[in-house]
């Protein structure tokens, strides 16, 4: 009877040529082959979040390496762990990416004790992006708070090195305090893109602050609105972007052309583990990327 | 110590102990797979119990056992002022452990019951955080070297821990250990906090909560199921009370 | 499917057979619970006389075999500032004897997740793949609701299923080398009787498992009813232990940790069966919970069980065991809060 | 040479507990020795007072970390004998297996991590871990051993689960065992390692008569239960043990003290090897032999010899243990019905530094009314005391210096393996 019960080996090539029984030819790859990557450089943002160039090792999967604006990566410290972050940089670059990470928890704390030139693995990218085809030849609105405007970065700088594609682009971005704005090297630039309006505000002031104060809500009185015309992405924290999609749809906005990016818990990225169900949806595969419409409609989402 | 290209000096350590059975330490010592590296990856600078030498300039102290005599408190207190991080190393040093119980008997009763006309000096007994702050406390009785080892290397790195917040039923599924209440036997494990790999049940003895509640424990259920189950009240309180971790915590489920 | 029919006799020869040529997994009698019952666990068998098939439940299921509690993913091991990761995912062979049609039901749901969603599972199939399932047909258990889900029949997903018609097994092979194995011990050809008596037994274990329970509206009455008082009323009672899922055939949720060893020269991620009643489950850093009461969890698993899965897959992930049920230290059994649940709406 | 002492050490290290060492010699002429026992008390007994019987060894398995197993053995046995319990043979063995994994286990951390730094003239077993990595790797493998025969026994090494009063609550795992006894094998080969490096160390002249009381030997080494001995002669049920302790309190110490016929006595291996060597296992005698210890020894730094040659013994034990053990049926009973009842019971376990003894008064609910518990360093406490002032007078009259004379204070305390906080309980 040893044929019975011969090993068999588990392979890509495997599979394909002969799928388990079950009508279905599973697309099996690697799962947890991580790509090998090198932190290429660090700055320092605020106190408590770095910018990171993540460089993939291999130039031939570098070159492979394609993402859109609002996907995610996996980033692993190998003996620490594993977090999803949001690939903050442009899609056009191939060389590196930009990953914008706050200290957080155990890894992240890893990671802002890691030195240039230390290795991570990478998996993915991960996840739905911000709907840029979609908005081509619309008005656009990109709306941060806080740490948003990691995610909503590359969603940035894809309208502005496509400007051409939209119409009016305003950005409106908040934090609670000046000393947590992140990327303020760069407002200068992007406000200087022709037609590209940035607009910041924080809640608390205090001294040596001249700009606006008050939530980003506040901001949006001040745009002129072609409702049917307009595209909106808001990143935040879900009470923020509760408060802004409301107001939006107050603006006449519709609820389909508004999206959310959701955080969750997640320990896979590949809508296994479950830890970023909302309802019965994965925020990982499904998501992070929702449009209003659906975000309202998941359970517990908001 | 160099890992990611991340250079870190090895931390110098001391190892402290007060009203106890130095059991706790003992683990320090134990697990032969890992011994070696272990006592690599710190600088050992004062540890009494296994090593002659007393090295005032440590960062983090390990403290075990309860306090319950003057001469600890000012021991204790002095041992706070030098240390960057103090660990409360075990049931005695974060709750109080069995020594709690002696709170319950008159304290000069007891002196001349156990030593008749020479009483001994002894203060009620307190925890180590009832006493001095404590940066991070690590239950157990004893503490299981694991869980000690994965704080060691984070505090090699200097990077947050968590512990477990759900209960030790999780780790009995994992061992297939047959849960002994659906056998008949009373256990804290719904409510106690995970981490020790639940040896007690697999070992034929429920569980008698020396690491203390989980995060956000049932209290109130659980004392309804071991009711319907023919255990009193009484008798799990009393259990609650064994090691001290569940101090103030009632029936109403709340501190 | 190609069906057959077996010697009574022949049985004990089969699983002889199958624990010579590998590794078995069966029933196993581990003691007896405080009702008098005795509890079963599928655990590793060396002998035939080891398992006893007359076994109603298991305390745990049969998913351990292929979703392990903790399981290692990939392993690295460290050079001066540089890493090399390492994987594997072979499964040694294995039998698991004796499943009932309920278990095998909730492979076939695993399956959908780890073998046929997006980024099938290597480390699942892996297991799939060398594991020969030999399944028997039994008497309902207590407090199951396996036919309102109908799982109490299985069609495939299994190497051989056997049913008792008196003389003989009633045989559905479900794979070559199923059938191999049996043709070796004088297997035959069915006959209309043999049929008919298969039919009859499977209509009298119906009969028996049938108990009223309707969940065609489930997944509707759970979207409706998710601000219903019953959850709070079951959620007081659960304890956030996470019995219910570690024991269930079908919970797969799980964390992935890594650990570096000692003389931070190796790491490993490592895969850790979580479940979504556990008080950490959606917790993210700096502490908010997105579930933190015990009746949000609660409700979320029976959400996630027969509706979730449903949108996603076309079909409840509950398979109906009770094993939840039985081993749920607060008694929250399935059948109860999905009764009160219909009834909460009117009938 | 009339030199001037003033020797101060507080507390003692590489032991359990705290204990302080004063020496003061003036002119050449021993003033004063103490040997003071400082723990803080823990009133164990006040504490089991009202306790469930099935606390009761839970609870004072807590009073020593090293040898919880001991105490958890001693306490069901005082609570068997008071309610008329019959152990099943199984779980008997199973206990001296247990017993015996704890003797492994203390006297490895003993004599390698404790002892073994003073012969070398180290202050620890640290620095080793730098010039003999593989000492340091052999006492760990040995203490894994032992470590791991405890847990797969009884559950757990330090502070066990599975001894209760009945019996032993689970039979461990076949394969486990199994897996034991072949690790068993490769440690008696550790200990012959660990012997020849013993037999390199130069153990001080010093001898002193003493009295010497441990269980007594009757066919077999005693470990668990039976009639006390005494070298001078004496001999007692193990329900008269407190005519074997005479405990009695002073100022000073945090721990009682106990006498016998004479000023003190001692307890601990070397009690055991005189009183009982004949029944120790051939190669633990030969082992003895090639080690210089005879019988009738009275040279206190020779426990650590004695501890070494019980090694021997309980390892080629306990891989015979297995093999009955894995004879055993696999549905073999392994607990006895328990039903409490009015009474009071004395057990006696030969724990490693010597005699313990728990005695416990129940009421008919199985609540403990009264307990007492005496442990082998109490019993030792004042033998130090007077073994030191022999040796520090010895040492003052041949004119040591300050190094000497706490060096070899310190080993002899040391050679005793104190276990304090066990004494203070
Ligand atoms: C789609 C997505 C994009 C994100 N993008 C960014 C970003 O661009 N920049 C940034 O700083 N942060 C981002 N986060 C949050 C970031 O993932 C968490 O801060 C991080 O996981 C915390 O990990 P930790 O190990 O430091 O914390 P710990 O508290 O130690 O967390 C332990 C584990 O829990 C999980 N976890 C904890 N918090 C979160 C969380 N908020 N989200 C997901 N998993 C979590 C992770 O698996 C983590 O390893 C994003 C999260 C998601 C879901
Ligand atoms: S034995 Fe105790 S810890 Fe284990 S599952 Fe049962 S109740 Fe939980
Ligand atoms: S099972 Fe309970 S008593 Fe045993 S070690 Fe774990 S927490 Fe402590
Ligand atoms: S949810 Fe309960 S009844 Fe359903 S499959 Fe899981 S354990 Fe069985």
């Amino acid at each position: 009877m040893k044929s019975l019960l011969l090993p068999y080996e588990i392979t890509r090539e495997a599979e394909m040529a002969e799928p388990l029984n079950y009508n279905h030819r599973s697309r099996l790859m690697n799962t947890e082959g991580v790509y090998k990557a090198e932190i290429s450089s660090i700055t320092q943002l605020t106190e408590m979040e770095k910018l990171f160039h993540i460089r993939i090792l291999d130039a031939a999967e570098r070159q492979r390496f394609t993402f859109l604006p609002g996907q995610f990566v996996m980033v692993e410290v190998p003996g620490y762990g594993e977090v999803p972050i949001s690939i903050s940089g442009s899609a056009s670059n191939r060389g590196f990416l930009e990953l914008c990470i706050r200290r957080a928890g155990m890894v992240t704390s890893v990671l802002h004790r890691a030195k240039t030139g230390s290795r991570v693995g990478l998996r993915g990218p991960f996840g739905t992006s911000f709907p840029v085809a979609m908005m081509r030849d619309h008005h656009v609105l990109l709306i941060a708070g806080g740490l948003g405007l990691a995610p909503l970065r590359s969603a940035i700088l894809h309208v502005t090195e496509n400007r051409s594609d939209f119409r009016n682009v305003h950005i409106l971005y908040g934090t609670k305090t000046p000393d947590q704005l992140l990327f303020d090297y760069q407002y200068e630039q992007w406000r200087r893109v022709d037609g590209v309006n940035l607009s910041i505000i924080v809640e608390e002031g205090g001294d040596g602050w001249t700009g606006e104060v008050g939530l980003v809500t506040k901001l949006l009185d001040r745009i002129p609105m072609e409702p049917d015309r307009t595209y909106a992405i808001v990143c935040g924290p879900p009470v923020m972007f509760k408060f802004v999609c409301n107001k939006l749809g107050e603006l006449g906005i519709p609820m389909r052309r508004m999206f959310v990016s959701l955080e969750r818990r997640m320990h896979c990225g590949m809508g296994k583990c479950c830890r970023c169900n909302i309802g019965s949806t994965f925020t990982c595969k499904d998501g992070p990327v929702f449009d209003y419409w659906t975000a309202i409609n998941l359970k517990e989402a908001i | 110590m160099r890992y990611l290209k991340i250079d870190s000096p090895r931390p110098r350590i001391a190892v402290f102990d007060f009203t106890d059975c130095e059991g706790c330490e003992l683990q320090l010592a134990n697990k032969e797979e890992t011994l070696v590296p272990f006592l690599n990856a710190v600088e050992i600078v004062d540890f009494r119990e296994i090593a002659t030498g007393e090295g005032e300039d440590y960062e983090i102290a390990f403290v075990e056992g309860a306090i319950s005599r003057s001469d600890e408190v000012e021991r204790l207190k002095v041992i706070r002022g030098k240390a960057r991080l103090l660990v409360a190393l075990g049931s005695c040093a974060c709750f109080g452990g069995v020594n709690r119980m002696k709170n319950a008997y008159d304290l000069d009763a007891a002196n001349a019951e156990v030593y008749g006309p020479t009483p001994k000096e002894t203060l009620p007994v307190r925890s180590v955080k009832e006493v001095v702050p404590v940066d991070l406390e690590i239950p157990g009785c004893p503490v299981c070297k694991d869980e000690v080892e994965r704080i060691v290397r984070h505090l090699v790195l200097d990077v947050p821990f968590a512990f477990h917040a759900y209960p030790v039923c999780v780790e009995c599924k994992q061992r297939f250990t047959t849960c002994l209440m659906e056998k008949g036997q009373l256990c804290l494990g719904p409510i106690v906090r995970a981490g020790c790999e639940a040896p007690c049940p697999a070992g034929g003895l429920g569980c008698w909560g020396c690491r203390g509640p989980a995060e956000a424990p049932n209290v109130e259920e659980f004392f309804a199921l071991a009711k319907a189950r023919g255990f009193t009240d009484g008798e799990v309180s009393e259990r609650m009370a064994f090691f001290g971790g569940f101090e103030g915590i009632a029936a109403g489920g709340t501190r | 499917m190609l069906y057959k029919t077996l010697r009574k006799e022949a049985f004990r020869s089969v699983v002889e057979a199958i624990l010579a040529g590998s590794e078995g997994v069966g029933p196993r009698r581990v003691g007896t619970d405080r009702r008098g019952k005795p509890i079963h666990q599928f655990l590793p068998a060396e002998r035939f006389e080891d398992m006893d098939f007359s076994y109603d439940t298991t305390e745990f299921s049969a998913k351990t075999y292929f979703l392990p509690f903790r399981e290692k993913l990939s392993t690295y091991r460290f050079t001066d500032g540089d890493w090399e990761q390492e994987i594997r995912y072979r499964a040694e062979p294995r039998a698991l004897i004796g499943l009932h049609a309920c278990d095998i039901n909730a492979l076939l749901r695993l399956d959908k997740v780890f073998a046929r969603d997006w980024y099938p599972s290597p480390y699942y199939l892996s297991r799939r793949r060398n594991t020969f399932i030999l399944g028997i047909d039994h008497d309902p258990c207590e407090g199951a609701f396996c036919r309102a889900l109908g799982t109490d029949t299985v069609t495939h997903g299994f190497d051989l299923f056997l049913t008792d018609i008196g003389e003989s097994y009633f045989a559905a092979v479900g794979s070559d080398r199923g059938l191999a194995l049996i043709e070796g011990f004088g297997a035959q050809p069915i006959t209309d009787e043999d049929s008919h008596r298969y039919v009859a037994e499977r209509k009298r274990i119906a009969a028996l498992t049938e108990n009223g329970l309707n969940l065609n509206n489930l997944p509707n009455l759970l979207d409706i009813e998710f601000k219903s008082p019953i959850w709070a009323k079951w959620g007081a009672k659960c304890l956030s232990c996470g019995t219910c899922a570690m024991v269930c055939p079908t919970c797969y949720c799980h964390g992935v940790y890594e650990r570096i060893s000692m003389d931070f020269r190796e790491g490993a991620k490592i895969r850790q069966l979580h479940s979504c009643t556990l008080v950490d489950f959606a917790v993210v850093a700096g502490g908010h919970n997105f579930r933190p009461t015990p009746e949000s969890r609660l409700k979320y698993r029976y959400y996630h069980q027969h509706r979730g899965f449903v949108e996603q897959h076309e079909e409840p992930k509950c398979v109906g065991c009770n094993r939840c049920g039985r081993a749920c230290l607060a008694g929250i059994t399935p059948v109860e809060v999905i009764r009160e649940l219909q009834e909460e709406v009117g009938p | 040479m009339n030199v001037d002492l003033n020797i101060r050490i507080h507390p003692l290290t590489r032991v359990e507990g705290h204990g302080d060492l004063l020496v003061r010699v003036v002119n050449g002429q021993l003033q004063e020795v103490r040997w003071d026992v400082v723990e803080t008390p823990r009133f164990f007994e006040v504490m089991l007072k009202g306790k469930h019987y099935t606390s009761a060894a839970i609870l004072t398995a807590r009073i020593c970390g090293i040898c919880s197993i001991g105490h958890a053995l001693c306490s069901v046995r005082a609570t068997e004998r008071a309610f008329g319990v019959e152990v099943p043979e199984t779980a008997t063995k199973l206990r001296l297996l247990a017993k015996h994994g704890e003797t492994l286990q203390s006297h490895v951390l003993h004599l390698l991590f404790l002892a073994a730094p003073d012969f070398l003239g180290l202050p620890s077993v640290l620095p080793l871990l730098q010039s003999s990595p593989s000492t340091v790797a052999l006492a760990a493998r040995l203490k894994g051993v032992a470590n791991r025969l405890c847990e797969v026994v009884a559950g757990r090494a330090t502070h066990p689960v599975s001894i209760q009063v009945g019996g032993m609550a689970v039979f461990p795992d076949r394969r486990e065992l199994a897996a034991l006894k072949a690790e068993l094998a490769g440690a008696v080969k550790d200990l012959a390692a660990v012997a020849d490096l013993f037999k390199g160390f130069e153990m001080p002249a010093f001898s002193r008569e003493t009295e010497f009381v441990s269980l007594k030997g009757e066919g077999s080494y005693p470990w668990i239960g039976g009639a006390l001995l005494s070298s001078d002669g004496i001999e007692r049920a193990e329900d008269d043990y407190l005519q074997m302790t005479n405990e009695f309190v002073d100022e000073r110490n945090t721990s009682k003290l106990c006498r016998l016929s004479r000023d003190s006595f001692a307890v601990g291996a070397l009690a055991r090897w005189n009183n009982n060597h004949r029944f120790l296992h051939p190669a633990a005698r030969a082992a003895a032999d090639e080690l210089g210890l005879g019988p009738g020894c009275h040279n206190p730094f020779k426990n650590n010899l004695a501890q070494l040659v019980e090694c021997i013994h309980v390892a080629h034990e306990s891989i015979a243990l297995i093999e009955e053990l894995l004879a055993e049926p696999g549905s073999v009973q392994t607990m006895a019905e328990v039903s409490p009842r009015e009474g009071e019971g004395v057990g006696a376990v030969e724990v490693p530094r010597g005699i313990l003894y728990h005695h416990y008064d129940y009421d008919g609910e199985g609540r403990v009314v009264r307990a007492n518990c005496i442990i082998p360093t109490t019993q030792n406490n004042l033998n130090i005391q007077h073994d030191l002032e022999r040796l520090a007078r010895n040492l003052a009259a041949g004119g040591a210096d300050d190094a000497r004379m706490e060096r070899l204070c310190s080993m002899l305390i040391r050679a005793y393996d104190p276990c304090i906080s066990c004494s203070v309980h």
